[in-house]
């Protein structure tokens, strides 16, 4: 299916935002996501599945004023 | 006597953003130099393979400061509040800098999407630092949605432009004499920070004034300075204003004179 | 880069008057507070016996500052000129800060005066401090009579009202990059000495601010860290004002949006 | 004979300045002296003399802005 | 080009207030010195038996100029909505100056209030003369709501302080080119209302500054003058501002001199 | 109360300076819109075969306005007195606008030069317009020299900047009640000048602010009017500022609410 | 029954706004009316009953800035 | 003899300043002169004689601020 993740389009089979993750390669990072502008916490990522068209951020610690 | 800020009792009355430094390095000594024990960050997509964040994240924690974590650049209340919350997830803090954008040009807030933002965050227990304007009313209703701490704007952010209205941050300060207000964004020269700081406020944070120095270190020494300098003199009651002179050398025993017996 | 005062290499750029303090010991400590290396003291006809005068003298000795004796209160070339040569007698300096009085409201100096007896005590080995206003005419007048340093006024003398004509003190500045140049007179608060040693002046001098705060020790530190911050802005090169805002916080990477690929 | 001394009337036979300011209980201290509004320095008190009328002025420092 | 209200075109860029003035009559006077084409009325409960309202209707009514009625003292939606029916009955007049009190000090608007009872009212068939800050979110807010003409403070009402935020006035009427913008309250001299129409803004409400000068009928004409002045100086392009000096009378052929051949 | 300028009484508090118009055509109908009864004239050697002087006189000589020549571009007593003399016999009037150059880059006035040629040129029998600063003691002076009228700046000619020290024009205008006072030179906008004339200043003389706006007819007009509006402010007796609001709309009568009996 | 008229307590049997509007020698006058805060246009007056307890606003034009 | 005439030299025989006005064709014109920077009023000009190296200007009304 095809998601768009970080606002680029993605294709990939990965059954939840951890496998997503995983896939990225984001398994032992320390990132904040969020589905559909909806935040989902660390605890939830297993059990969060992904359906096409969806829109993940992944996001991290950045310069900020 | 110390500034509380939520749970926290601060040394420094300077906040530091750590955005738009020639390097990394000049971030650290330049927090070094400020004596900043507050310092704000926000949460950006990965780019470059992720170095730029882990470089940042490890700085932070050796500089021992406790980070703000902000929601710049969020327009809507949905943006801003998803970004508060995967702050505190990333950051393990409650504390949030609110920012939602009314305006592009001025990046003004929005005072109707922050206090509606702030009073979603405050019952979900988030500790909300709202950016905001001077007005009145506004801080009202921050304050009734549960903010416990106010940040102004002086001017907008990155103008440099110092206190674009003292009246309106003197009334401000007057109307809200125990709530911690701090000047944030707008401030250019040490001379603005110490003017705020002169006129009662509780604290200053800036970014660009320090980043876009020609020296950011030797500029945020200077700040941190000049914040002391307004605050001491605050707590130690300028003299007043006056219209003529008045002679600091007394006059009596003025030589080549008559007495008057 | 140190400043040179004629002979003098100065550390601190603030220099300190010694009139109006609640007593001699608050003096003192406000001295050492302030980081003060030269300290403005006055000739007067002896009263009360010489306690006073006597108290004075070892506390500025015990104080191992560099003293600047005034002519305040004069209103003639002739007084102050005198004047100039009793103090050198006295304690023993060439240094002397020449006020002609031109006009008793504003203390203003008297330009005419000011510069026949500058001429005067300059041709006499005299190193002439002249209290001045922030006249561009009046100042090359001045150095052609052999002043090495100027002391324009930011405002009439204890009135605290800070720098009345910035445009004047800048145009000032610009025309003499290279000649020792202190406001004296008129800074009410940290922030106008700031914002004086920001303008690029190379020191401030002041007194009723610290006598005649509250806390006269704690506005001296303040001051004290004023001037040092103005100072390192200065060198800093401080960022340029602008009339727009400009983000902090980068946009790069801001989530909810489609990436421009 | 009269002089004026810091401003005050004075009656005195004091030949000289530094008579004077012995008189007045100066000789130790250290003192600036100044006739009818001219210097004069400490090393010529002893052969300055005075005349009626003469104005004299005997300052020590004091503080000053 | 004239100026649109709605559906009035105006000649007098001076919207004239009704209180505060010695006598009716100095009012009538001063309307007609000052030149105002639209005078501001609110509505009171009876007292004294009526006279005094009686009097003032038909003062107006011969001064033959537009009534425009406001909400003064108003706090909540209800109480401004209310209002708003009864003048638009009593004046038979779609016009209301809206005001909704936020803050007693400083009389400050209720962006929130403001906001929502300019929806109700517009849509209610009301032509809005929203009395506003210099907000640009707001002021935003207010034309989603229908408003077609808006009215930032100068200051807060009767304090005759001028253009406290000359800053965000100037980027709210850079931001709003076509809106009519009407700078409204804390104006205390020409020179205010002057500055005012330099800015750009279409036109100037004021009242305190008349009534309660020594003369309010030559301040009336004052303003009148002031207000013509600042617009006509808009139009025709002013200087531009110079740091350095630039002289008006040229140089060439200046005598004395060997000329450049 | 009429203002009397030497032997003058003048309507017309604006005086204008006739250089840098697009036109002669355009600087007659700015003379006439402005108003003005007194123009500034200087001396130049003849170029281009005399046209442009000539057609000039024949304008100011229909303009039927009252010429005060000035010294422009004099940097020495010499040339001002030898320009001064040669004006009167050209201009058949013992007026002169006295500027004496004292340096380049603001065309500050040379306060030492200034003097000495307004003493020479008053015992001469000359009537003179002295072109000086906010200066005090400098202004005494040209008093004692003779001059009957005082001509301080309000920023550099050209700068177009307004009042760059107000607190310095107020205490002239306190030191001299009744002496003439004119702002000359730096007033760039009509807000300016009405700004002077509120501090209480005599009139007004300006010339770059109109001959270099886009339409220098329309500003002379503005001019001519903000001139009027400050005077008759003046006279009028402003209200007092305050720091806080005051309701324009009294609240006695205020609906919805309970009486108090 | 008593009503608030103008922040008063008034003693009244009134039966509708025109009526009490007549009482109170407003008939010919012109002024604008609210009852407990809400709006009633002239052309209503007749048709609006009273109550006890009611609050009613009689309003004419006043200086206002 | 060489003059400098405002600023520029001249070559001419003119023996008094009015002379050397009419040989500039400023005889009929309103102008002011002066001679070495000092003034010489219009009715001294036949009187003033010239000599090599004078510098004479020669003025006429033009704007000014």
């Amino acid at each position: 299916m095809t998601l768009t993740v970080n606002g680029r389009p993605l294709e990939t089979d990965a059954p939840s935002l951890e496998a997503l993750l995983a896939e990225l390669g984001y398994a032992d990072r320390k990132v904040a996501t969020a589905v559909n502008g909806t935040f989902v916490r660390a605890t939830l990522r297993a059990e969060t599945s992904l359906a096409p068209g969806d829109q993940i951020d992944v996001v991290v610690p950045m310069q900020g004023g | 006597m110390a500034l509380k800020l939520y749970d926290l009792e601060v040394g420094s009355r300077l906040l530091l953003g750590s955005a738009l430094y020639p390097s990394p390095d000049i971030l650290r000594r330049a927090i070094a130099a400020s004596g900043a024990e507050i310092v704000t960050l926000s949460l950006r997509r990965e780019t470059a393979g992720g170095r730029e964040s882990a470089v940042l994240v490890s700085l932070i924690e050796e500089a021992a400061v406790r980070v703000l974590p902000n929601t710049a650049g969020c327009h809507s209340v949905k943006e801003a509040v998803t970004t508060a919350q995967m702050a505190r997830e990333l950051f393990d803090t409650p504390w949030i800098k609110l920012e939602v954008v009314g305006e592009e040009d001025t990046l003004a807030p929005d005072p109707f999407g922050l206090v509606e933002a702030a009073r979603i965050l405050t019952s979900d227990g988030f500790q909300v630092f709202p950016y905001t304007t001077e007005d009145l009313v506004v801080a009202e209703a921050l304050l009734d949605a549960g903010c416990q701490v106010l940040m102004p704007w002086g001017a907008p952010i990155g103008s440099g432009r110092g206190l674009n209205n003292p009246y309106g941050l003197r009334t401000l300060r007057a109307h809200f004499p125990d709530i911690p207000l701090i000047v944030d964004a707008g401030i250019g020269r040490p001379s603005h920070a110490a003017e705020a700081m002169e006129l009662g406020y509780d604290a200053v944070l800036l970014n660009t004034a320090v980043a876009k120095a020609g020296d950011p270190i030797a500029m945020a020494a200077a700040f941190g300075k000049a914040v002391e300098a307004g605050r001491l003199a605050f707590e130690a009651e300028p003299m007043e204003e006056r219209d003529m002179a008045s002679p600091s050398t007394p006059l009596a025993g003025l030589p080549f004179s008559m007495s008057e017996a």
